[in-house]
């Protein structure tokens, strides 16, 4: 941008400029497209990476269920997590669930199953069944996120929550490149320099919102380059290198827990998928920008790394995806076989101690939808 | 003249309008390449280009700030906001500066801004995406909101809202868009603000309702004819201002009121109207005014959403049993 | 025991609580080292400490939001908004966070959050400071609205918001803060939410009001007594829940109504009353229940707000009329 | 913050990394503290500086003789410009009243006076009466802003509407440290750096936001910074320095005015006065940090410069001191002496098509008040 530089006639006030730098920049990876290692040494074993590559496979295998499910009206409105599943699943595989926090935006699903959410929950959820809901009281997790940016806020001050009282845990939270854009994310990533909270903004900058493309949502080369001015670190990974995305945020958690404050992670990836399950991409999408992006599918680049090293092959491969495609009818049926819920399901859980009024309009309800009994 | 579904009519008003006047812009998300999520802006900007119709960053406090801003610099914008729920998102922006800049500045600074945006229940949304929340913005001294029930009155209101020197909420009902389809003239032409609609005309009850609820309002009242019961159904159109007189008329013939809305019941739009019709018509009132309306709980997830916004059923039992109430 | 106004013992009742329950943490704009713009927290950080008691970056979106939070993290967080007016941006977690998490988490994640906020008129404060908003958060299912008129009220209805394990806004009189002195007890006590105050007994009229708006109601009443006219005050405490019995009591003894808010008319408080009495009492009502209010424009500056505000002769005007009014 | 560092364990990690910078930056400034200037060519006349001064002392001058009629109970609740000076004219000067535009927070007194905005009006507007928020049609302002951060997408809107309307005005916006931290600011300085905004972001560091220090808004070691995240430029200028200030906003303008885009500028400055008349900073304020500060007055710093040139005298200061009272005396009298509003001050340019409602109640107001006299 000529006009930054030309419009300014002082030398000296270089040391007090900052001019935005358009250069692109390298996202962190380990992973060659075709699956090879770079020299360093692997961040996850071989078996943590079978175990989060079936998160990957169960992930898709979900996805094409729920989508087909959806078509004949079984199942609601919803964000599959094609193309992001290297970046879900190596953020999550980060974290320890027992005592690490995960406050999702919508498109997590590998995240919240490996923390402990029935998948009959998720699905439930997406049915429109409020039972789905429900988060067991061992689960670490907020409720899946729909009002965007919203739960960044709530993610800092959990964090800051958990290190006020001495505890170990970290919070991670979720939020697409779209989300970034709203005051919630800069308010959140201000707070929590100021505060050290054990942080991690972990930003999927999978090219889109809806249908707007990461170039309309800012100006700004990068996403990563936001932490600085709020005093905190930021970073850039390949989003669909599992292994690269582990690294990052394993090295953020240390850093957190250790006292070292918030991470922003931007994980640059693609949505090969339509938004939801509403959308029609041929609307808007670059139909070669598309290809390029399905080319460098995480989940084959993945496997293709576990084949170098000799421990992977096709049996292998159809074993897990069975054995997945086994665990989702199981959920599927749970969830399909659970009533709907009755007019109760609109009054209970509102308040810790309602109010009169609306007890009363329960029973009325109750009467008119025999949803009391 | 044709039949157009909601939606259509919208977005031929659109159409015109930004042909008429070049100061019309047009933003929000989505709003441009792909024409909005349930297509009201489809074809604007591949007609009126990228600077007229623009695909906003995700932010709608800043959508809705820069809004005023455009329309101080001259220009007539035409706010999306994707859903009514995230209105909260820029409350700020709407509730103190959109609808009081020209009072704080003394009528130096009008505000000719629309901003549209579906809101209601009845078609399996997300969370967050279905709340009624117009009882917000009536409580919003500076802004006027209107509600239109049909294709017809949905070209002409928001031609009216569009030429008005008033900040305006346009609220569109989800539910509606395709499923409400009228006739619409090809023509511009414009309905008033503030003059209800009598959508049906009946003589033992007054059902009020706005937006999606009229429809169910008018099959409630079909049925009750079958039980003998003649409902008149007030379409109010427009909330700020309110046709307090066509309210009047039909209510002293009537004496007996129900008004229907999807909000919860505490503190809907629908407790105005009781406590401004029993104030001006309480020697005309023979029982009650009743309020049909979801409970006092949030939106549900929409497998329970049936239960949550009143049906047809509940307004025709409700409505039978107010009709036969003892004077 | 001993004399206090509402500010003092807003802030013996925080010191005392945080004495009690080391999850209580205080947090919003200048509540540290200030003690807040009013002082209703002086001397909590000396006390308790910076980690308790926190200067918050100037953002009522991540206050209230971290709020939320450090709610789920274990604590009991206490958010000052320093002016009810910036509820507004923070107003999408308030409405559809705070109100709703229970409720989408199935009970999983109970808030026993509590957010103070001054409101009200009648200071002199700059623009946007004095607005009486607390119809948006009645109509926000989930939430509870508490607006004590006395110092007395003030401490024991804190600290059952303090110690219940939904959110509460808590609604503290601008005005009241000094003005409103009564007898306090030094101890810790509580007054349960949703039991109403009957501030006078009468037998003519029944008068409803909350915070400020109690003691003008008040003052009015005494005048009014003047005329032979015996009026019952009702200080209704808490909006939500609300005292509905309570209500009908009075209402079916004097089959009169008046409504006093400092809101403007469309859409306050006072219509949900309206609506609500007029359902459960319409054959007890002489005569239409009458809202006394601000009018339907923004809150102006401070020169003026004494003519937007309803004073004392206002009240005795209508009041008395109301009175006369035949049925 | 070691942390940062040590937690990392990869080396590639580097070229995708941004870590904050703790290095102090020094501000741009031309004036040395005893008002010599560098050995550059001065960015002002004389004459225009002389004028520029003028408006600092005026606005001391108003200050003070507001304060004392506040104590007396005659003028409202209000904020002093004390200390900062320098960075309020600096940045006013550099604009065209004709076609730029002042989109203000509430601390800039001089800047519109000097756009054309009547001092009586400011001073009926602190007087509480709505007579004061009228601005002439020909001033190019908006009205003050009391909800903080919120006029950010407001100036924001307008540029990008005179650009895109072919107009070659510019928008200078002027908020504090603390509105800086409200989401408003973060969505602002995005949309503006999409669209290239002709709009100047002016944020007045002046260290406080009523007690709560600079330190507690955020981590960042400067707020010029965040500019670099929305690809928009950032600059950091001595505030209290009125030719460094010029410079910066003039060369700011005229990059935006050549379609440059916008702006970030961080003048930073000390607020030497309370934050407002029912203010007590003794209750917060560091003591020594103000001394240093009231060494650095801005005015006396412009006035040794002028003083180095030989151009100005005690004299001279006297002529133009009783001049600015005198202004300012005028102003009152004329505010004082304007009847107070009736209560149709409360219905009128609320709506340009009013409701029946609101029409009815404007009515009955009248008749209780006589309002409608
Ligand atoms: C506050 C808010 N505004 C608008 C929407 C409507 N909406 C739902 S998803 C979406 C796009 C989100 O994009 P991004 O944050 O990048 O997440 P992605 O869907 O790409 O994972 C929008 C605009 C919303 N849900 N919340
Ligand atoms: C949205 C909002 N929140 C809170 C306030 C109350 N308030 C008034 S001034 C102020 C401090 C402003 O600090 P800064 O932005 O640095 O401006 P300064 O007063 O220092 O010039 C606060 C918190 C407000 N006016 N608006
Ligand atoms: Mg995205
Ligand atoms: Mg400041």
């Amino acid at each position: 941008m000529p006009m930054l530089v030309r419009a300014w006639n002082s030398a000296e006030m270089s040391i007090s400029r900052f001019l935005p730098d358009f250069a692109p920049i390298a996202p962190f990876s380990r992973l060659s497209e075709s699956g090879i290692l770079d020299s360093g040494s692997a961040p996850m074993s071989d078996a943590a990476v079978i175990e989060a590559l079936r998160y990957m496979v169960l992930t898709r295998v979900f996805d094409d269920k729920a989508t087909s499910m959806q078509r004949q009206g079984r199942f609601g409105t919803f964000s599959s997590v094609r193309g992001q599943e290297a970046s879900v699943v190596g953020a999550a595989t980060a974290l320890d669930p027992k005592r690490d926090w995960i406050v999702p935006q919508y498109r997590e699903f590998p995240a919240l199953i490996r923390h402990g959410y029935p998948m009959e929950n998720f699905a439930l959820y997406f049915m429109g069944n409020p039972k789905g809901g429900t988060i067991p009281s061992e689960v670490n997790m907020l409720p899946m996120q729909i009002s965007l940016a919203a739960q960044i806020p709530q993610a800092t001050g959990l964090a800051w929550g958990l290190k006020m009282q001495g505890g170990d845990g970290v919070v991670i939270t979720f939020f697409g490149d779209g989300a970034s854009s709203e005051g919630d994310f800069h308010e959140s990533l201000n707070l929590a320099g100021i505060v050290k909270a054990p942080v991690i903004f972990f930003l999927q900058n999978n090219g889109w919102a809806i249908s707007t493309p990461r170039e309309s949502q800012t100006a700004a080369r990068s996403f990563a380059e936001r932490a600085i001015g709020y005093g905190v670190e930021g970073v850039i990974v390949d989003g669909n290198d599992l292994l690269a995305v582990h690294e990052v945020t394993a090295s953020a958690v240390a850093k957190a827990r250790a006292g070292g404050g918030p991470t922003l992670i931007e994980s640059v990836t693609y949505r090969t998928g339509a938004h939801n399950t509403a959308d029609d991409p041929s609307k808007y999408i670059d139909q070669q920008e598309l290809e390029k992006w399905q080319q460098k599918d995480p989940v084959v680049r993945i496997e293709n790394y576990l084949r170098s090293k000799g421990i992977w092959n096709d049996e292998l491969a159809k074993e897990m995806h069975d054995s997945c495609a086994e665990q989702v009818d199981v959920a599927m049926n749970i969830a399909r076989s659970t009533p709907l819920a009755t007019s109760d399901a609109l009054f209970n859980h509102v308040y810790a101690e309602p109010p009169q009024r609306m007890l009363d309009q329960q029973a009325d309800w109750a009467n008119r939808n025999g949803g009391g009994v | 003249m044709s039949e157009k579904t909601m939606v259509e009519a919208i977005r031929e008003c659109l159409t015109q309008e930004m042909q008429e006047d070049s100061r019309v812009v047009v933003i929000g998300e989505d709003v441009g390449v792909l024409g909005g999520v349930f297509r009201a802006t489809d074809g604007l900007q591949a007609k009126f280009g990228k600077d007229r119709v623009v695909d906003m960053p995700l932010a709608e406090g800043v959508i809705v700030g820069s809004g005023i801003g455009l329309a101080i610099s001259g220009l007539r914008p035409v706010i999306e906001l994707q859903f009514l729920g995230f209105g909260h998102q820029a409350f700020h922006q709407i509730g103190q500066q959109v609808a009081r800049l020209r009072y704080r500045s003394q009528g130096r600074h009008s505000l000719p801004l629309v901003i549209r945006s579906p809101f209601g229940g009845g078609v399996r949304t997300p969370e967050l995406h279905s709340d009624a929340f117009e009882a917000f913005y009536t409580h919003t001294p500076g802004l006027k909101v209107v509600a239109p029930a049909t294709a017809y009155d949905a070209k002409g209101l928001l031609a009216e809202a569009m030429a008005c020197d008033d900040p305006v909420l346009f609220l569109e009902p989800l539910k509606g868009y395709r499923l409400t389809k009228d006739e619409v003239p090809d023509e511009r032409y414009r309905v008033p603000l503030g003059k209800l609609r009598i959508a049906q005309v009946g003589t033992d009850v007054t059902l009020i309702a706005w937006s999606a609820a009229v429809n169910v309002a008018q099959r409630a009242a079909d049925e009750l004819a079958g039980q003998g019961i003649s409902v008149e159904v007030l379409d109010l159109r427009s909330l700020n201002p309110l046709d307090i007189p066509g309210i009047k008329e039909s209510v002293s013939k009537t004496g007996r009121v129900a008004i229907l809305h999807e909000a919860p019941l505490t503190g809907g739009f629908g407790s105005e109207l009781v406590a401004t019709i029993q104030q001006e018509c309480f020697y005309d009132l023979q029982c009650p005014i009743i309020r049909i309306s979801s409970p006092d709980t949030p939106y549900p997830l929409g497998g329970v959403e049936d239960l949550y916004i009143p049906d047809v059923d509940r307004v025709v039992s409700e409505v039978s049993a107010l009709a036969r109430t003892s004077a």
